[in-house]
C-alpha cells in the first residue's frame, strides 16, 4: 500500500503523466473538434502517425522544431482534407472512410520515410524538444520537477485544449460547430454553411492530431519508426466519448489515462507482474463504454454525428 | 454542384466504374513507385503476376481473401440493418483464441469431422457473445454502437493477449506469447498440398450464397431490412425490433467469430496478438466496396486480397519499400469507395 | 564465385535493434560482393510464410529472417522448399538439412556490462527494461543481474517488460519509472531507455548494438551482438553444399567472437575495469561460463 | 398598391425530370400578407427554398427591395430580412432556445459571443410580437407549439421584414393555430410582409391578403382573399371541381370491439385512464383532443405497439388481453399511423415490400417470401386506390404524401378489414388528397367495416364520424352523436368540460 502511495507522490510519476497525456490531449481534442461538427475520424491513427513521420523528417533535413509542428499540423490537414471531401461532399460512411484515411496516412508514412531516410543500422535521431526551464516556477520543490518540467508542445497542449473549450461554449464560431453537429439543417437554414463548417472542423481537427503525433518523434523521443504510434489514436477516439464531448474533461481524460499509464508502468517495478499489464490498459476502454452507457441517457452526443449533410435532400 | 440520386444504373456504368477507379488507384501508386526509382509499368505487371501469375501467387491471394469474405459478410450483414459493427477485430480475435483453447482443453483427440464443426461453433458464438455486449447497451441505454464495437477491439486485443501471455500460454513456445497449438484433427483439410490454401475458402463462399439467399429471399431477411431503415415503422408492421437486431448481431459476430476460428484452424494453427492484420477493419471496407451485398463481398474480398498479395510481392521483386503494399491497398479502396458512389449518385449542377 | 543470393525477412522495421544487426551486417556482406542481399521489413505473421515462399520462388539460396512468431510454418515451408536454405532466428530446434536456427546469445556482455554497473551504483539499486519475458530476453536480463551481483551482492535489479518489441517511447517510460524507483543505472534491452537515462543525467548500458555514439555521456557499455559470424558460417555451408540444418548460435558467443562488449574506459573505476576484463578473458578462454537462466527474471 | 419589397421574377427549377417550379414570378407588398396553396408537390417549398437561397433556381432571380439576391446564398437572404420557418423544424433540441436563435447572428471570427446582448434582443422581440418563450430552456424540452414559436423567433430576431411560413400550422391545434395567425396579423400591421403556405382553406381565406394558387409548379392563379371561395380554391390547387363527401345515414351492427376500464402507464405517467368505448360495426367513432393527451397512445395500444396496464380489450366479443401488431393483422384490423413517414413506411424500401410487410406471413411460405404474390398485390392497391408515381418495384420514397397515404390506406383497405384504426388519416394532405382519403373511409364504411377515428381536425371528425369522444389527459368522455353537437360544443369538449354535455348511447 506504502508503495503505491510513494509512487503517487513522486514528482517523476506526473511528470511522467503530463508526457504521456500530451500525444493524447493533442489527438482527442482534434477529433472532438471534428466529432462536435458531425464528423467522426477515424483516420487519426493513420493522421498521428503521418504528423510524427512528416514532423521528424522535416526537422531531420535541418528546419527548426517548430516548422516540424507546422509540417505536421500541415500533414494531418491534408488527411483532414481528404477526410472531409469523403465524408462532408460526397457524405460517404465516416467510420469507412476513416479507417480508409488511417490505412492509407499510415503506410503512406511508412514508405515515404522509407525512400527519404536510407536504411540505416540505427535509427537516425534529431535533438528533441528539451524542457523549458520557468523561472520560479521549474525550481520550485516536487511541484516543479512534476509540473513545470515539460517541453513547450506539453503547455501548447494543454493551453489548445483550454483554448478550444473557451472557442466552443462561447464564441459565434463555437456555437455555428456545435449547431453543425447537432443539426447541419438549421445551420444553414440560420446562414451558417454546414459544409464549410465540417470541413474547417476536420481540418483542424486533423492538424491537432497531426501535432499530437509528431510531439512523439519531437518532443517524447528523436526519432520516427514505423508503428511507433501503437493505437494511440483510439485512445483518443475514446477519451472524446470519456469527455462527453467536452474539450475540458478531455484534458482530464487524458491526463487520467496517463496516470494509469505511467502509474501502471510504475507498479510493474512494484508489483512484478502480479496483475496482468493488459488489466491496467484495458481499463481506459471499458471506462468510455461505461461513461457511454451512462451518458447516451442525457442524449449529449452530438445528434448528426456520422450523418452526411447533402444539401437540398431531404 | 449537388448530387442526385440515381434510380436506374446503366451497365456500362456499374462495370465501367470500378475500373476507373483501380486505373486511379494505380495511376498514383505509379508516381509513388517511380519516386522509389523502379520502372513503374513493370511493377504494375509484377503486381498482376505476384498475385496470380504463379500457382503460390494464386492460392496465397485465395488464402487471404478467405477470412476477408468472412469479416466482410460479418459487416455486411450487420450494415444493412443499421447496426454499426465496427468490432470484427475483436470478435475475429475471440473467435479464433476461443476456438483454439476449445481444441487444446475440451475437443482434443475427437476425429476432424466431429471436432471441427464444434470449433467453428465456439468461435462463431465467442464472436456473438462480444457483439451482444454493445448491442444490448444499444437496445437498453440507446448507445450508439460505432464507438463501443470499436473500443472493444482493443478490449479483446488486449484480452486474447492477457490469456496467450497467461493461461493459454503454450509451455513449449519458448516464452513466446502465444496459445498452444491446436489438435492435428483440428486443422482444416488443405485445398491443396504444397500451399496454405485451405477448405475454409470454399466454406466463405457458401456462406456468401447463403446469407444472399436469407437476405434476399427469406422473411427475416425483409425484416431484418425493414428494422435498419426505419425501425419505428418496422415496430409499427410487426416486426420484432429486438430480436431481429439480436439474430442480426449473432450472425455478424458469429460471421466475424468464425473467420478467426477458420483462420487459426486452417493457417496458422495458434493464437498470436498478430494473427490478423486488421482483417475485421478490412472486412468493413470490403463490405462497403460490395455494396453490401453478399456476393459482391466475395468479389471485394478477392479484390482487395490480390491488390495486397500482388503488391506486396511486387515490392520483394522490385527492391522497393514493402510498405507500398498497403499504400496500393488503400489507395484503392478509397477511389473505388468514390466509384460505388458514383454509381449511386450524379452529378447536377 | 558469383555473389550467393540472400533474402532477409524482417518481422519488425529494420531499425529494431535486433533486425538491424542482421540488417547491417547482410548490406556489409552484400558491399563487400560476397551475396546478393534483397529484403523485407515489417512483414507480419501472416504474411511471413508467404514472403519465405516468395523468395525461395524467386531463387534466393538462403534466407535469413526470424522464426519467432512462426516457428511450426517456417519449418513447414522449408520442407517445401528442400533446394534453399533457411537461417533463422529461433527459440527451437533446426530441423532437416535446409532449416538452421540461431539464438541471440550475448549475455556474455551484459554479464560483463554488468559487473560493472554493480560497482557504479550509488544507490544500489539498477533497473533493466525488457520488451517481453521470453527465454533470450530473460537470460540476457538475468546475466546482467548476476553480473551486478558478481561484484555487488546487495544491488538490487528492477526489471520492467514494456509487453513489445517495438515502443521506444514506451520504454522511455519505463525507464523513467525506474529511475523514479530509485535505479541510477539502467540495462536498455530496449531502444528508448537510455533516453530516460539521458534525460535524468544518469548511466545507461545498451544492448546488441552500440549506442554510445547516439548517447556519448549516457550509454558507457554496450553488449554488443554480431551477426557476422554466423552469417559467414552460414554463406560458407550454403556454398560447400552442406546442409544448413544445425544450430549457428555458437558463432555469436564471446568465446567465439560473435559478441563481445565495448565500453567507455575510465567511466567505471580502474578496479571494476581491471575485474571485468579478468572475466572476459576467463570467458575467452572457455573457463568461466555466464550463467545461462532463461527463467523470467523475479 | 405600396412599396414592393419582394420580386420572383421567372424562377424555374427542375429535379431530374420533374419541374417542380415552372416559370413562375410573384411579387410581395410592405405589410401584405399572401398565402400559398397548391397540392402536394405542386412546387411551394422548392419556391420558397429558392427565395431562401437554399436551392438555385435554374433560371430566373429573386429580388428584395430592388436588389437581386445571389443565388444559393441562404445569408445572403437573411441579410437582406427574409426570414423563413421550415416546413419541417431546424431546430437542435440539444442547444438552448437562445443558442439556437443565435447561431450565425455574430461575426463568425469575434472572439467572444454577446450573449447577454442577444438574450435582452430576444425577450424584446418576444415580448413585442407576443411570442413567450424562456431562452434558457432547452429546446427539447418545449413542446411542439413551443418550438414553433422558437422558429418564428429566429426569424424575427434576424431583423426580418419578409416572413416565409411553410405549413407552419400543420403539427398546431386549432387553438395555437388562431393565436398564431392573430400573431402574424399584427406584425403585418408593424410592417412586416408574409408569405405562408398552408393547406387549410380555412386559415388561407381568414388570414391572407391575396392567395397565390401552384398547380403543377406553375403559377395558376392569384385572387384577393375578398374575391374567393373555399370551393373555388379547391379547384383552382386540384384542377377540377372537388367535394368532400357526405356521410349518409346508416345503422350499425353489433359491437365489434369494447375497450372497458382500460389504463396505460408508461414513464411513471398514465397515458390512458379507465377509457371506455364501444365500437360498431358500420359506424365511424371519431376520437378528438389535443395533441399530447393521448390520443396517440389510444392508437399505438390498438395498433398493437404498446400494451396495457389495466382493463379489458374485447374484440368480437371475446377478451383479447394485450394485442400485438400480429393479431392485430389477424383479426382484420386495418391500421392507419399517424405519422405515415415514421410508421407508415419504409421510405427506402420498394412499393410491393411496403404492402406486404405487416402481413408476411400471408405472403410466405416456410420462411421464404413469395416476392410475385407481393407484386401482385402491391398492384392490385396500386390500380384500385390510383395511387401515382411508381410502380411496385420502384422505392415507396419516391411517392408523393398523399399517394403515400392512399398506398397505406389501400393495403389495409383491400381486403375489406372488420376494423379500420384511422388515426390523423388527412394530416398534411391537400384538398383533393383529403377527399379520397375521405370517400374510402366512408366507402369502408358503407361496406360495414368499423372505423376508430383518431383526428385533432374538427370538420373532418364532423364530417366521418357518426358519434364523437373527446379525450383530455388521458380520460375519455362518454360519446355523443355527431348531429347533436357544433364546434363549439367539441371545443368544449376537447378542453375537458363535458359533465354536462352527456348522451349516453
Ligand atoms: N430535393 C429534391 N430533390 C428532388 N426533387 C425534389 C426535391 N424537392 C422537391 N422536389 C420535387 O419538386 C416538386 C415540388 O416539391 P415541393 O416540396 O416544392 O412541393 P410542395 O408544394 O411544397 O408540397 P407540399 O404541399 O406537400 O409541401 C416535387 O414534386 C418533387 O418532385
Ligand atoms: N429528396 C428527394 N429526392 C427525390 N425526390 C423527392 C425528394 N423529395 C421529395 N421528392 C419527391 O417529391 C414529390 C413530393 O414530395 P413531397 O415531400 O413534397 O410530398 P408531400 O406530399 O409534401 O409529402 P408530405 O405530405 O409528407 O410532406 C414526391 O414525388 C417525392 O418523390
Ligand atoms: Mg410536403
Ligand atoms: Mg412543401
Amino acid at each position: 500500500m506504502s508503495a503505491l502511495f510513494d509512487i503517487l507522490a513522486s514528482a517523476g510519476l506526473w511528470a511522467a503523466v503530463l508526457r504521456i497525456a500530451t500525444p493524447l490531449i493533442l489527438g482527442t481534442i482534434g477529433a472532438l473538434l471534428s466529432e462536435r461538427a458531425g464528423v467522426l475520424n477515424l483516420g487519426i491513427e493513420g493522421i498521428m502517425t503521418f504528423g510524427a513521420m512528416v514532423g521528424w523528417l522535416t526537422v531531420y533535413n535541418g528546419a527548426d522544431l517548430w516548422v516540424g509542428v507546422l509540417a505536421a499540423a500541415l500533414g494531418g490537414a491534408m488527411f483532414g482534407l481528404l477526410h472531409s471531401a469523403l465524408t462532408v461532399t460526397l457524405g460517404l460512411s465516416q467510420h469507412v472512410s476513416g479507417l480508409g484515411v488511417t490505412l492509407f496516412a499510415s503506410s503512406f508514412a511508412y514508405y515515404v520515410f522509407r525512400l527519404m531516410v536510407p536504411v540505416a543500422g540505427t535509427p537516425p535521431t534529431i535533438t528533441p524538444f528539451q524542457p523549458l526551464d520557468i523561472p520560479g516556477l521549474s525550481s520550485l520543490p516536487f511541484f516543479g520537477p512534476a509540473f513545470f518540467n515539460q517541453t513547450a508542445p506539453t503547455y501548447l497542449a494543454i493551453g489548445l485544449a483550454i483554448a478550444l473549450a473557451y472557442v466552443i461554449a462561447r464564441t459565434p464560431v463555437g456555437l455555428a460547430i456545435r449547431m453543425t453537429g447537432e443539426n447541419p439543417h438549421a445551420a444553414e437554414a440560420q446562414g451558417v454553411n454546414p459544409m464549410a463548417v465540417r470541413y474547417g472542423a476536420v481540418i483542424a481537427g486533423s492538424a491537432l492530431m497531426g501535432v499530437g503525433g509528431a510531439f512523439l518523434t519531437l518532443s517524447a523521443f528523436n526519432s520516427f519508426f514505423p508503428t511507433m504510434v501503437q493505437g494511440r489514436g483510439w485512445i483518443c477516439i475514446a477519451l472524446v466519448v470519456f469527455a462527453s464531448w467536452r474539450p475540458e474533461r478531455a484534458l482530464l481524460g487524458a491526463i487520467l489515462f496517463a496516470l494509469f499509464d505511467a502509474f501502471q508502468l510504475r507498479l510493474q517495478t512494484v508489483l512484478n507482474g502480479v496483475v496482468p499489464y493488459q488489466i491496467f490498459l484495458m481499463i481506459p476502454y471499458l471506462l468510455s463504454i461505461v461513461a457511454l452507457a451512462v451518458m447516451a441517457r442525457r442524449a449529449r452526443v452530438p445528434q448528426a454525428l456520422m450523418q452526411p449533410y447533402r444539401r437540398g435532400e431531404r | 454542384m449537388r448530387f442526385e440520386r440515381r434510380e436506374h444504373r446503366s451497365t456500362l456504368l456499374v462495370i465501367a466504374t470500378p475500373i476507373l477507379a483501380v486505373v486511379a488507384a494505380l495511376a498514383i501508386a505509379g508516381v509513388l513507385i517511380a519516386l522509389a526509382g523502379a520502372p513503374v509499368f513493370q511493377a504494375y505487371w509484377k503486381i498482376l503476376t505476384s498475385a496470380f501469375g504463379s500457382r503460390l501467387s494464386a492460392t496465397e491471394t485465395l488464402t487471404r481473401a478467405s477470412p476477408l469474405i468472412l469479416t466482410g459478410l460479418a459487416a455486411a450483414v450487420a450494415f444493412r440493418a443499421r447496426l454499426w459493427n465496427i468490432g470484427g477485430e475483436g470478435q475475429f480475435y475471440l473467435g479464433a483464441i476461443a476456438a483454439s483453447a476449445a481444441s487444446v482443453h475440451l475437443f482434443a483427440g475427437l476425429p476432424s469431422l466431429l471436432q471441427i464443426p464444434l470449433l467453428f461453433a465456439v468461435g462463431a458464438v465467442a464472436g456473438m457473445v462480444l457483439l451482444l455486449v454493445p448491442l444490448s447497451l444499444r437496445l437498453r441505454f440507446s448507445v450508439d454502437e460505432v464507438v463501443t464495437t470499436l473500443l472493444l477491439n482493443f478490449v479483446a486485443l488486449l484480452f486474447v493477449s492477457m490469456l496467450i501471455d497467461g493461461v493459454l500460454k503454450d509451455p513449449a513456445a519458448f516464452g513466446w506469447p502465444q496459445s498452444e497449438a491446436v489438435d492435428a484433427a483440428a486443422r482444416l483439410p488443405k485445398l491443396l498440398a504444397r500451399s496454405r490454401l485451405h477448405i475454409g475458402l470454399g466454406i466463405a463462399v457458401v456462406i456468401a450464397f447463403l446469407i444472399y439467399f436469407v437476405q434476399t429471399r427469406t422473411v427475416f431477411g425483409v425484416q431484418s431490412r425493414a428494422a435498419g431503415l426505419n425501425p419505428s415503422g418496422a415496430v409499427f408492421a410487426g416486426v420484432p425490433l429486438g430480436r431481429t437486431l439480436v439474430i442480426v448481431a449473432m450472425i455478424s459476430g458469429g460471421l466475424a467469430g468464425l473467420a478467426g476460428t477458420i483462420e487459426v484452424l486452417g493457417v496458422k494453427g495458434y493464437v498470436t496478438t498478430d494473427l490478423s492484420p486488421g482483417y475485421g477493419y478490412s472486412g468493413i471496407v470490403v463490405a462497403m466496396l460490395a455494396n453490401l451485398n453478399p456476393l459482391g463481398v466475395v468479389l471485394a474480398a478477392l479484390f482487395t486480397a490480390t491488390m495486397f498479395v500482388g503488391a506486396d510481392g511486387m515490392s520483394r521483386s522490385m527492391g522497393i519499400p514493402t510498405y507500398i503494399a498497403d499504400v496500393t491497398v488503400a489507395l484503392s479502396l478509397l477511389s473505388m469507395l468514390v466509384a460505388v458512389f458514383f454509381t449511386q449518385y450524379r452529378i447536377r449542377r | 564465385a558469383a555473389p550467393l543470393k540472400v533474402a532477409g525477412i524482417h518481422g519488425s522495421p529494420v531499425e529494431n535493434a535486433w533486425n538491424s544487426v542482421l540488417h547491417a551486417a547482410l548490406q556489409q556482406a552484400a558491399k563487400e560482393g560476397v551475396i546478393e542481399y534483397v529484403f523485407s521489413e515489417g512483414v507480419s505473421g501472416t504474411d511471413y510464410g508467404r514472403a519465405m515462399r516468395e523468395y525461395a520462388e524467386q531463387g534466393n539460396k538462403l534466407i535469413i529472417g526470424e522464426a519467432y512468431a512462426v516457428e511450426s510454418e517456417a519449418r513447414e515451408v522449408a520442407g517445401e522448399y528442400p533446394e534453399t536454405a533457411f537461417v533463422l532466428g529461433s527459440s527451437g530446434k533446426q530441423a532437416g538439412d535446409n532449416f538452421g536456427v540461431f539464438g541471440t546469445w550475448n549475455h556474455d556482455g551484459a554479464y560483463l556490462a554488468g559487473m560493472l554497473a554493480g560497482k557504479m551504483t550509488k544507490s544500489n539499486t539498477v533497473g533493466a527494461v525488457g520488451a517481453m519475458p521470453i527465454p533470450e530476453v530473460n537470460m540476457l536480463i538475468n546475466a546482467f543481474g548476476e553480473g551486478v551481483k558478481a561484484v555487488n551482492p546487495d544491488a538490487k535489479l528492477l526489471v520492467s517488460f514494456i509487453g513489445t518489441f517495438f515502443d521506444p517511447p514506451k520504454a522511455r517510460e519505463a525507464g523513467l519509472a525506474q529511475i523514479d524507483a530509485g535505479a541510477d543505472i539502467l540495462f536498455g534491452e530496449r531502444i528508448g531507455t537510455a533516453d530516460a537515462a539521458k534525460e535524468r543525467g544518469i548511466k545507461a548500458v545498451g544492448s546488441l548494438i552500440d549506442y554510445t555514439p547516439r548517447y556519448p555521456d549516457t550509454v558507457f557499455a554496450n553488449a554488443l551482438w554480431g551477426f557476422r559470424p554466423i552469417l559467414n558460417a552460414a554463406i560458407a555451408d550454403v556454398a560447400a553444399g552442406k546442409p544448413v540444418g544445425k544450430d549457428y548460435t555458437a558463432y555469436g558467443l564471446l568465446k567465439e567472437g560473435g559478441s563481445d562488449i565495448v565500453y567507455k574506459k575510465g567511466v567505471a573505476s580502474a578496479d571494476a575495469e581491471s575485474a571485468m576484463e579478468a572475466k572476459r578473458a576467463e570467458i575467452k578462454a572457455g573457463t568461466f561460463e555466464v550463467p545461462r537462466n532463461m527463467n523470467e527474471p523475479k | 398598391m405600396t412599396e414592393t419589397v419582394l420580386d420572383i421574377s421567372n424562377v424555374s427549377k427542375r429535379f431530374g425530370d420533374n419541374l417542380a417550379n415552372d416559370d413562375i414570378s410573384l411579387s410581395l407588398a410592405k405589410g401584405e400578407i399572401v398565402a400559398l396553396l397548391g397540392e402536394n408537390g405542386a412546387g411551394k417549398t422548392t419556391l420558397m427554398s429558392i427565395l431562401f437561397g437554399h436551392y438555385v433556381p435554374d433560371t430566373g432571380s429573386v429580388s428584395v427591395m430592388g436588389e437581386a439576391l445571389p443565388p444559393g446564398k441562404p445569408r445572403a437572404a437573411i441579410r437582406a430580412g427574409i426570414g423563413m420557418v421550415h416546413q419541417h423544424f431546424s431546430l437542435a433540441p440539444n442547444l438552448t432556445v437562445l443558442e439556437n436563435v443565435m447561431t450565425g447572428t455574430e461575426n463568425l471570427w469575434s472572439l467572444g459571443s454577446n450573449v447577454s446582448a442577444g438574450r435582452k434582443k430576444l425577450v424584446e422581440i418576444s415580448q413585442r410580437f407576443g411570442l413567450k418563450v424562456d431562452p434558457d430552456a432547452r429546446l427539447g424540452d418545449l413542446s411542439v407549439g413551443e418550438q414553433q414559436r422558437v422558429e418564428i423567433l429566429k426569424a424575427l430576431y434576424n431583423d426580418a421584414r419578409i416572413l416565409v411560413l411553410d405549413e407552419p400550422t400543420a403539427v398546431l391545434t386549432k387553438l395555437e393555430a388562431e393565436t398564431l395567425f392573430s400573431t402574424l396579423k399584427d406584425m403585418a400591421a408593424q410592417g412586416l410582409s408574409l408569405i405562408f403556405i398552408s393547406h387549410k382553406l380555412d386559415e388561407v381565406m381568414a388570414t391572407a391578403d391575396r392567395i397565390v394558387v401552384l398547380r403543377g409548379g406553375k403559377l395558376v392563379a392569384e385572387r384577393r382573399a375578398g374575391d374567393t371561395s373555399k370551393a373555388e380554391l379547391a379547384e383552382l390547387m386540384v384542377g377540377r371541381k372537388v367535394t368532400r363527401p357526405l356521410r349518409e345515414a346508416s345503422t350499425p351492427g353489433e359491437i365489434v370491439l369494447e375497450a372497458a376500464g382500460v389504463t396505460v402507464r408508461s414513464g411513471g405517467v398514465d397515458r390512458l385512464k379507465a377509457v371506455d368505448f364501444r365500437l360498431r360495426a358500420g359506424e365511424v367513432l371519431g376520437i378528438i383532443g389535443v395533441s399530447g393527451n393521448g390520443q396517440a397512445v389510444l392508437a399505438q395500444l390498438l395498433s398493437g405497439t404498446i400494451g396495457r396496464t389495466a382493463g379489458d380489450l374485447v374484440l368480437f366479443g371475446k377478451g383479447v388481453g394485450d394485442l400485438t401488431v400480429a393479431d392485430a393483422v389477424a383479426n382484420g384490423i386495418g391500421r392507419i399511423p399517424e405519422d405515415r413517414n415514421r410508421d407508415g413506411a419504409i421510405g427506402e424500401m420498394a412499393i410491393w415490400e411496403n404492402a406486404v410487410l405487416e402481413r408476411l406471413p400471408e405472403f410466405s411460405k416456410a420462411g421464404l417470401v413469395d416476392r410475385k404474390a407481393g407484386i401482385g398485390f402491391a398492384q392490385k392497391i396500386i390500380d384500385g386506390f390510383d395511387v401515382r408515381g411508381g410502380t411496385p418495384t420502384s422505392r415507396i420514397r419516391l411517392l408523393s404524401g398523399g399517394n403515400m397515404q392512399k398506398l397505406i390506406l389501400g393495403r389495409n383497405l383491400i381486403e375489406h378489414p372488420k376494423i379500420l384504426l384511422a388515426a390523423q388519416p388527412a394530416r398534411g394532405l391537400d384538398e383533393g388528397a383529403v377527399a379520397a382519403v375521405h370517400e374510402r373511409i366512408l366507402e369502408a364504411r358503407r361496406a360495414g367495416t368499423a372505423v376508430l377515428l383518431i383526428s385533432e381536425d374538427l370538420d373532418e371528425v364532423m364530417a366521418l364520424a357518426d358519434r364523437i369522444q373527446a379525450i383530455v389527459g388521458g380520460r375519455l368522455s362518454p360519446s355523443v352523436n355527431a348531429e347533436d353537437v357544433d364546434a363549439q360544443r367539441l371545443g368544449l369538449m376537447m378542453a375537458g368540460e363535458w359533465e354536462d354535455t352527456t348522451h349516453a348511447v
